[in-house]
């Protein structure tokens, strides 16, 4: 059974009451530093590594933004261990790419507190600029996302976000719980031990647990798949031949953008910067004879092929490569659906959790036989 | 050549005919019968066999002493006869003490036996002395348009290094042949070599489990082949087949096992054209659809 | 079953006393082609060879079911381990026949009295009709018959029961 | 100048696996081979297979040399065998031998194919226009074949004749043939050879369906099969192409199959009154597979006597057969089979669990036949004038399953021993090869040297320049095939092609002298070359360019016939010269891009490090040590003899381990070369094969010594299992069969004053709880006290209650003997195990007698307990040091368990004996002389290569996600936990990709199969159309 403290706050008092808990924990020595999202000084929200109390003030969980994936800052910070605990404040889309990145050891959870914040979506990064500009705030939003209301005059979530059917964390030590909590209420919920103890410390009372919370996350998930199905059959069906998929991402100019924001394309250096990649002029002269002519730069649709065959086993859904395209690509759907058919081969489902083997990691002869032809 | 006759039992009691086609066949086949005088039980299975060794041999080697003094081999048509004579004289001719105690006990009524005169079943002579094509040869009338199957006796076949005379006891071929030579045409059926169950005590302690089981056969008989006839080699079969045919119909209510069941001999004496009224008159199923059509 | 109580060390020797019957490994063989394997209660010829073996008196005197083999001796030709299975049972019938007097088959009764399980030699009618030669049986001989009379009553089944043959 | 010796030479007669494992062990350590077989192909049984359990694939390749693969084999071996050092010599039979070990005169019958394989270019229309038909022996009569044919569907080279039985000489197939590669009349060559060493391997005769008095009871149609035929209607080769198993009758698909095992074996009253060994597991895999090709609806039933499970992981497997694919196993043997007139095979059986009848109808009846020694055996005894035993078996040693008694030389393997399944063929092969090694060093013959060729500089950072040499293969390519002058023309325009040569033969001594001198002249650095079976001619033609100045990795050989002769079987398909134009191409690309391969020599520290003194242990340190081999023997008790060694006195097969553990102490002790370290264990071990560090820990003054070595072996032995069931450890009367042994012997227990004995079987052992695995020998102990018990007191009872008996192959003699002596044996269920009461002192067993189907209680003076066998409880340790595996039953687990049962997946380390799993003496001593071997081969002195293409780290690229590691199959791959980087070991790694495929950015990667080659060689393939077209 977990934990739950109940957090009241009073209107714009939303982070003012969170920061107390935060404040608390580094004080009381759960932790050594939080890794949250952070109210910049002029304008936008975040992800800051606090090491000083005075300085959590300044948190903004909910804030609907999310510039960078925070797996790749979890990464950062723990790849090479730094000893130290933290404790992180992520998206559910966030952390189940730490779920991912654990397994491929670029993650290293043993002195992380990771707490999970309700994600109700978030704004592209201009977008949520408009939106600060526009008086939204993280209680605003909150309250405005559960009734459904996300659209601002010109804008609205990212796509990812609204056919996303992972609102809240698992495989957390504690949850930030906003959807269903009521208004001017959020919860604290502390999962696992670690997740208890650090409540504990942290100085904040536990009780009351909220009431209308599985029903509301319910509702909002089943909407959620409903849109994700929805978006699947257009998407299937916009891109069912190679031309129409060559269409869509006709405007790619190789700068792989994508493929640093992606969270689980992990690799230290890309084989698409590495010799591989890096041709004589007679070759590319050779493809261009083939045809008549060659598109420049030339492989554009074999990058993301290639990425969609490393990548979408792992593929979160987190919308980063389309919120990364200067051109404005929407990759993040031909991920998904891509993902969706990979994943359900294996039974499997990125971030799920840590102790399902990633699939094709392990050498099993009997397996894909239906594609090796070996009888077993 | 010469052979002594052994009877047994039933046939001379019970079925003379099977005899009457013997006596009348086999001079014409180059085979001089000698009568096995004051014989008696050869003896039966379930008789001295069941209580104890000495009256079993005591009584087989006084039928061989029969043989012996006429100076030729035995001819058994009865299945459990022959057996009974052969495994009897096998005991004698391996065990020497066996052999001994039995010459004490026959020396009081003036005979011995030695084992020299051996027991052969009329099958036998008739499929490997005589052979199936002199019989072909001497054929008057054929069965030629009639279907028929074959019953092979056990008792000739196992266990066959002691009884056998077949190059395989399990894929016996001298029945076939032999009713095939008199231009009958032999029908396989998958229960072919599945026993009459007649012999023994099977038939007389359950009677019920006897009759389902040679009603298997039967079936498969009337499933599988066109038999006019069943030709068998053994008097058992011969009783136990018909009998249970009646038995059968009895039970279903309707006559619908009807074929005819011949000893071989019989057979073998119609189409030598003996008379069919000596040599096939006494049966308990009907053999006037076969017996026309000769 | 108590084997300390109900079973006798010795027994096969008194009933089978070969070395064939120990090699019987119990496989099924003689059972499963056996007719009168049909029957109820089944002979089962392997139980058989074990109750011998483990000298089970009690059971093997009151078994029935040696009685209803045919004697078609399948079991003998197919048995892998060569036990004879047929012979055990005539030995089994024997050593039955020698502790129960009411084992004792009575067509040897028959047999001693007129030298054949049937009336051969007596009614020749039929034989008569087929013109059949009058046989020379022992049954209307009586200084042969006499003969093979004394012969049996040497022997142990018939001299141990000889009230059974009318002295 | 030392005088010239000759070259060491063994004739391994016999061309089956054991055969095989057992010429290359021999060629491998650099002697000659002459491997013969009487039958028209090498492969022997296997050859039919193409499953085996527990894999249920086939895996036969794993049988080929793990190190150095690049200078030996490397090759499917279903299709055939290739090795420099092997003169294969397939349809030929030994007629006469003359002279003794080290110096035999063999005269072989050369038997005249009709068909010269040198010449035939196989395109098969010889086959297509014979007249004649008959059955072909390959699938056992199932199909036809023509009297010209493929005796193995799946050979390569194809390696047609004729069979001069069927041939009616009608020269329709000399009309077709275009090579001249037929000749009717040629005939058959007699030989003499002079060899040093002969391995008897030829195999036994086996049961069939048509030459046996018994099988007519049960083959009465075409769907009664031999468990081998059956084998034949699984195979993808095979009648049904690895589909649907059918009836061969009519075609329906079988879904009732049923085996019926110890056909021709077991059996007294035929005078085979043995078993067969292997038949319970063939059986057993055969259900298995027919239940996973047609589906669950395929019904499998097996009627056994015993399901003899006896070997490593054959209980686990029959269990999940069960369980898992419910195939039923009836302890019944049916009297016969019934052909009933749709075709349906009836059968009637007794099902003992049930105790009631049961007729059925099978579409299948498989027939699980046997072994039929005794005529193999006498006529390689007369032969070879060698002894026969008692049996009418080839007498070997008195502890040897492998040396002739009396013949020094003369050696046997495989299924010669007594039906052998794959583990124990390859362990007798490589055991073989040990002992003629051990032999061929006493007689100071030679091995062959390598021609030492300098490998030339790779001048890989040079621009590309490719010089393309194209074979024409003799005559063999038609007019159909390809245009050579059109396809040099096309490849000289292409890029990066310097020159493009045409040769004649260039396998043949002209061919070499035109290509020579071509490489002579040449200003191309790389060279690629188009022949035939390259695998053939790999080495030969690599060497040839070395001489030339071309590093061997900058040379590629490809089959250019292949192409060519597709070009001829199907004339109309495409131009086949712009096909091979294509291939060419895309070759020239790959070969362009490749990097050179560095193949290194391993330091091979040549010390041997043997893990356990027991009699495994000792024999292992003396095999080597009697061959220079400086061993190190470590012995964790304060004594050397093991278990067997210290505690056993006698073996019911007549050996008397306690006085050959004596003799060999002693041997041990003198011997120069062993250094024997008692009291201690191995603690840790590092490094790689030739050069591992191991750290020695003794107990007693807590002191480490460390020990450097170049191979180790494992003999760690085992011991009697450890039970609390049955009352044991309650009463004095109630022990262990090592207990009544000891005490029999010592006198402590007299069997005289004993009335009633009740032996226990399988106690805690072929259980899911407990062991899980048969201790193969319980059943042959128990049977030994009984027979001692009988022998002091002929009026004891002994009873042994068992599930099933284990008296495998000639075993059976002992259980025979055992009943005969009227030890009396009595089944019991796992389900329904007997119940142990003690009253008055006494133990009272109760139990189910599943014959009478009555509850039994026996009260005995004596209880006895078979309790198994256990690992050593120290082989967790051992694992842990040395990075190997245990089973689940805490074995040490093999590389494979059929195809290499004496290596572990680490090379350099080896296994033997009860550390495998339990076994008789005689097979620890067998597999100890095979580990020997094994380590041998790299502890010689020869020079031991890594293999040039093996896979690499890409260490900036690499991520350290190590998902590299856990995909190799070989453990090949490892984290540097110092330098914190992925390190491959070049010995272990068999560059099988699996790591290049996980690496998501190519960090791992196989040398000489990058992506940048890969990709070029695609573009090629992809863009040929258009240039050829222009170039019309």
């Amino acid at each position: 059974m977990t934990k739950f403290a109940k957090l009241s706050f009073k209107k714009d008092e939303l982070n003012k009451e969170l920061s107390g808990f935060f404040k608390g924990m580094l004080e009381n020595g759960a932790v050594n530093a939080v890794l949250a999202p952070m109210a910049q000084p002029k304008k936008g929200v975040r992800l800051s590594l606090v090491t000083s109390a005075a300085h959590t003030a300044q948190v903004d969980p909910f804030a609907p933004v999310a510039a960078v994936s925070g797996a790749k800052i979890a990464s950062s910070l723990t790849a090479r261990p730094s000893g130290r605990k933290v404790a992180m404040v992520l998206r559910p889309c966030e952390i189940r790419a730490v779920v991912e990145l654990v397994k491929l050891k670029q993650v290293n959870l043993d002195d992380v507190l990771l707490i999970g914040m309700d994600c109700l979506g978030r704004y592209e990064n201009t977008d949520f600029a408009k939106f600060q500009e526009q008086g939204g705030t993280s209680e605003s939003f909150l309250e405005n996302a559960q009734a459904g209301k996300t659209a601002m005059a010109d804008f609205d979530i990212i796509g990812a976000c609204k056919i996303c059917e992972f609102p809240t964390a698992d495989n957390v030590d504690m949850r930030l719980c906003a959807i269903g909590a009521g208004n001017g209420t959020v919860f604290i919920e502390a999962v696992t031990k670690k997740g208890e103890e650090a409540l504990d410390k942290s100085g904040i009372k536990s009780g009351e647990s909220p009431a209308g919370r599985d029903e509301a996350v319910k509702k909002l998930v089943a909407v959620r798949t409903d849109a994700r199905d929805k978006k699947f059959t257009e998407y299937r069906a916009e891109t069912n031949t190679f031309e129409a998929l060559a269409d869509k991402l006709s405007a790619c100019i190789n700068c792989y953008n994508c493929r640093v924001a992606c969270p689980v394309c992990y690799c230290k250096e890309c084989v698409f910067v590495t010799d591989t990649f890096r041709h004589n002029g007679d070759q590319f002269m050779m493809w261009a004879d083939k045809g008549g002519m060659l598109k420049m730069p030339n492989d554009t649709i074999f990058y993301h092929l290639t990425r969609i065959t490393h990548m979408s086993l792992f593929c979160v859904g987190c919308g980063q490569c389309t919120s990364a395209c200067p051109n404005d690509i929407d990759l993040m759907p031909l991920f998904r659906t891509s993902a969706d058919k990979t994943q359900a081969r294996f039974n499997y489902q990125a971030g799920r959790s840590v102790d399902e083997e990633q699939p094709m990691a392990g050498f099993k002869s009997d397996e894909l036989v239906e594609v090796t032809g070996q009888v077993k | 050549m010469e052979l002594c006759l052994f009877l047994g039992c039933n046939t001379p009691a019970i079925r003379p005919d099977v005899e009457r086609a013997i006596r009348a066949t086999m001079p014409v086949l180059g085979i001089d019968l000698v009568d096995s005088d004051n014989y008696v039980c050869c003896p039966a299975f379930g008789a001295f066999p069941s209580t104890d060794i000495d009256s079993w041999l005591a009584t087989s080697g006084w039928n061989l002493s029969i043989a012996e003094e006429k100076g030729c081999d035995f001819v058994v048509q009865c299945g459990s006869c022959y057996s009974s004579l052969r495994m009897g004289r096998e005991h004698m001719m391996h065990h020497a003490d066996k052999m001994a105690r039995v010459n004490e006990l026959l020396e009081p009524t003036g005979r011995t036996v030695t084992g020299k005169s051996k027991v052969r079943h009329v099958s036998e002579v008739l499929y490997k002395e005589i052979g199936p094509e002199t019989i072909a040869g001497q054929v008057k009338k054929s069965l030629k348009g009639l279907h028929g199957i074959v019953q092979y006796p056990c008792h000739t076949l196992f266990p066959s290094e002691v009884v056998g005379f077949e190059e395989s006891a399990r894929a016996p071929k001298g029945m076939r042949q032999l009713v095939e030579a008199l231009g009958a045409t032999v029908d396989s059926y998958s229960r072919e070599l599945q026993c009459c169950g007649g012999a023994g005590g099977f038939m007389k302690s359950t009677p019920e489990q006897a009759i389902e089981f040679a009603k298997t056969k039967f079936d498969a008989i009337l499933d599988e082949t066109k038999a006019d006839f069943i030709a068998v080699s053994c008097i058992t079969c011969l009783m136990h087949m018909e009998n249970v045919q009646n038995t059968l119909n009895k039970r279903v209510g309707e006559e619908r096992y009807k074929i005819p069941v011949f000893d071989y001999n019989q057979l073998l004496a119609l189409c030598l054209g003996f008379d069919p009224k000596q040599v096939a008159s006494i049966c308990n199923v009907s053999r006037d659809s076969v017996l026309s059509r000769i | 079953m108590d084997l300390q109580q109900g079973s006798i060390k010795d027994l096969w020797k008194a009933i089978y006393n070969t070395g064939d019957l120990h090699h019987c490994f119990n496989c099924s063989t003689c059972l499963s082609g056996c007719p009168a394997s049909h029957g109820d209660p089944p002979l089962l010829v392997r139980n058989l060879a074990r109750k011998v073996i483990l000298g089970l008196e009690e059971e093997l005197l009151n078994d029935d079911t040696p009685w209803a083999c045919v004697s078609c001796s399948k079991c003998e030709e197919m048995c892998p381990m060569d036990v004879k299975p047929f012979e055990m049972i005539l030995a089994i019938r024997q050593w039955q026949s020698a502790n129960d007097e009411t084992r004792v088959p009575p067509s040897i009764v028959e047999i001693y009295k007129r030298g054949y399980t049937q009336a051969v030699g007596v009614n020749t009618d039929l034989r008569d009709k087929l013109g059949l030669p009058e046989l020379k049986t022992i049954t209307n001989n009586p200084e042969q018959l006499q003969f093979f009379r004394e012969m049996l009553m040497k022997t142990p089944v018939v001299s141990a029961n000889d009230y059974m043959f009318g002295g | 100048m030392a005088e010239k010796k000759p070259t060491g030479t063994v004739l391994v007669a016999g061309a089956g696996i054991s055969g095989i494992k057992a010429a290359i062990e021999l060629a491998e350590g650099g002697y000659k081979v002459l491997l013969t077989d009487a039958s028209t192909q090498i492969g022997g049984i296997l050859a039919k297979l193409d499953y085996q359990f527990p894999t249920d694939h086939c895996g036969m390749c794993r049988m080929l040399p793990m190190v150095g693969r690049e200078y030996g084999s490397q090759y499917c071996m279903r299709k055939s065998l290739f090795h420099e050092n092997i003169e294969i010599l397939p349809f030929t039979e030994i007629t006469s031998v003359q002279g003794d070990g080290g110096n035999y005169k063999v005269e072989l019958l050369k038997k005249a194919r009709l068909v010269d394989p040198a010449v035939c270019n196989e395109m098969g229309e010889c086959i297509d226009v014979c007249p004649v038909e008959v059955p072909d022996e390959f699938n056992h009569g199932l199909t036809k074949r023509k009297a010209i044919y493929q005796a193995i569907p799946h050979n390569t080279p194809k390696m047609l004749l004729i069979d001069r039985e069927a041939c009616t000489k009608c020269g329709e197939c000399v009309k077709v043939c275009t090579t001249n590669a037929i000749n009717l009349d040629a005939q058959d060559e007699v030989e003499t050879r002079e060899v040093h060493s002969i391995v008897l391997a030829s195999g036994v005769k086996l049961y069939n369906t048509r030459e046996f008095e018994d099988a007519k009871s049960y083959a009465v149609s075409p769907d009664v099969v031999t468990s081998l035929a059956f084998e034949r209607m699984m195979s993808s080769s095979g009648t049904y192409e690895g589909g649907v198993i059918k009836r061969p009758s009519d075609g329906k698909p079988a879904k009732n199959i049923a085996w019926i095992q110890c056909m021709g074996s077991r059996n007294r009253r035929q005078k085979r009154d043995y078993c067969s060994s292997i038949c319970c597991m063939f059986a057993l895999k055969e259900a298995v597979l027919a239940k996973e090709k047609g589906g669950p609806e395929v019904d499998t039933t097996i009627f056994y006597m015993d399901m003899r499970t006896f070997g490593k992981g054959f209980q686990q497997y029959r269990d999940k057969a069960v369980d898992e694919h419910g195939v039923k196993l009836i302890r019944c043997r049916v009297q016969g089979v019934m052909l009933k007139p749709d075709g349906s095979l009836e059968m009637r059986y007794f099902d003992p669990e049930t105790n009631e009848f049961f007729v059925k109808d099978y579409d299948l009846v498989v027939m699980s036949t046997g072994q039929i020694p005794f005529e193999t055996h006498k006529k390689w005894a007369d032969l070879l004038n060698a002894p026969l035993d008692e049996r009418g078996l080839l007498a070997t040693e008195q502890y040897s399953k492998i040396k002739i008694a009396g013949k020094p030389g003369l050696f046997i393997c495989g299924s010669l021993m007594g039906l052998t399944d794959v583990s124990e063929a390859m362990s007798s092969g490589i055991a073989a090869a040990g002992e003629a090694t051990n032999f061929l060093t006493t007689l100071g013959v030679d091995i062959l040297k390598e021609e030492e060729i300098a490998e030339p500089t790779a001048h890989e950072r040079e621009n590309s320049l490719v010089s393309v040499a194209l074979c024409k293969c003799g005559e063999k390519v038609g007019a159909d095939g390809i245009d050579y002058e059109l396809l040099s023309a096309e490849l000289l325009r292409y890029r990066g092609v310097g020159e493009v040569n045409v040769i004649d033969s260039i396998c043949k001594a002209e061919g070499e002298t035109t290509t020579n001198d071509i490489l002579g002249k040449t200003k191309c650095n790389r060279l690629l070359v188009g022949a035939c079976q390259p695998f053939m001619y790999r080495r030969k033609l690599k060497n040839v360019a070395r001489k030339a100045g071309f590093n061997s990795s900058m040379v590629e050989i490809f089959d250019l016939f292949g192409i060519a002769r597709r070009g001829m079987v199907e004339p109309s398909v495409g131009d086949w010269t712009l096909r091979a134009a294509r291939e060419v191409k895309s070759d020239i690309e790959r070969l362009k891009y490749k990097p050179a391969l560095h193949v290194s020599t391993l330091p091979i520290n040549q010390t041997a490090l043997v893990v356990g003194g027991g009699i495994g242990g000792m024999q292992a340190a003396l095999s080597l040590a009697t061959r220079g081999v400086p061993v190190h023997l470590v012995e964790k008790e304060a004594h050397l003899g093991g278990y067997l060694g210290n505690q056993v006195e006698h073996t019911i097969d007549g050996l008397a381990p306690v006085a050959m553990a004596s003799d060999m102490k002693l041997k041990v002790f003198e011997n120069k070369n062993i250094t024997v370290h008692l009291n201690c264990e191995v603690e840790k071990t590092v490094g790689t094969l030739g050069s591992f560090e191991s750290k020695l820990h003794f107990k007693d003054t807590n002191e480490n010594t460390y020990l450097h070595h170049g191979a180790v072996i494992m003999v760690t032995g085992g011991h009697e299992g450890a039970t609390t069931e049955y009352g044991y450890g309650t009463s004095d009367k109630v022990l262990t069969q090592a207990e009544l042994k000891k005490g029999m012997a010592s006198g402590n227990i007299d069997a005289g004053g004993l009335e009633n004995v009740v032996m226990i079987q399988c106690v805690g052992s072929r259980q899911k709880e407990g062991r899980h695995y048969c201790s193969r020998i319980c059943c042959m102990w128990a049977i030994a006290n009984a027979l001692k018990i009988k022998e002091v007191n002929p009026e004891a009872r002994v009873f042994i209650l068992y599930r099933d008996v284990m008296t495998y192959g000639f075993f059976e003699q002992y259980y025979t003997k055992a009943r005969t002596a009227g030890i009396i044996f009595m089944n019991y269920s796992l389900e329904n195990k007997p119940q142990v009461e003690m009253v008055e002192g006494n133990p009272v067993v109760k139990f189910m007698d599943t014959v009478l189907n009555t509850e039994i209680e026996l009260p005995a003076d004596m209880l006895v307990l078979s309790t198994g066998v256990d690992p050593e409880e120290s082989n967790q340790r051992l694992a842990d040091a040395f990075g190997v595996t245990l089973t689940e039953d805490r074995f040490l687990a093999e590389a494979d368990s059929k195809w290499r049962p004496i290596e572990f997946q680490k090379v350099g380390l080896y296994l033997a004996g009860t550390a495998h799993s339990p076994m008789p003496l005689k097979s620890v001593i067998m597999q100890a002389e095979a580990a020997a071997q094994k380590a041998y081969t790299y502890l010689s002195g020869r020079e031991v290569h890594t293999a040039g293409v093996i896979s690499k780290v890409k260490d900036a690229l690499c991520i350290r996600c190590q998902r590299c590691i856990n995909i190799c199959p070989y453990g090949a791959r490892s984290y540097d936990e110092v330098e914190k980087c992925i390190v491959v070991d070049p010995a272990e790694c068999q560059a099988c990709g699996a790591c290049a495929v996980e690496c998501q950015n190519n960090a791992a990667e196989v040398t000489g199969w990058s992506d940048k080659q890969l990709m070029a060689a695609i573009d090629a393939k992809l863009m040929d159309d258009l240039l050829m077209s222009t170039a019309e």
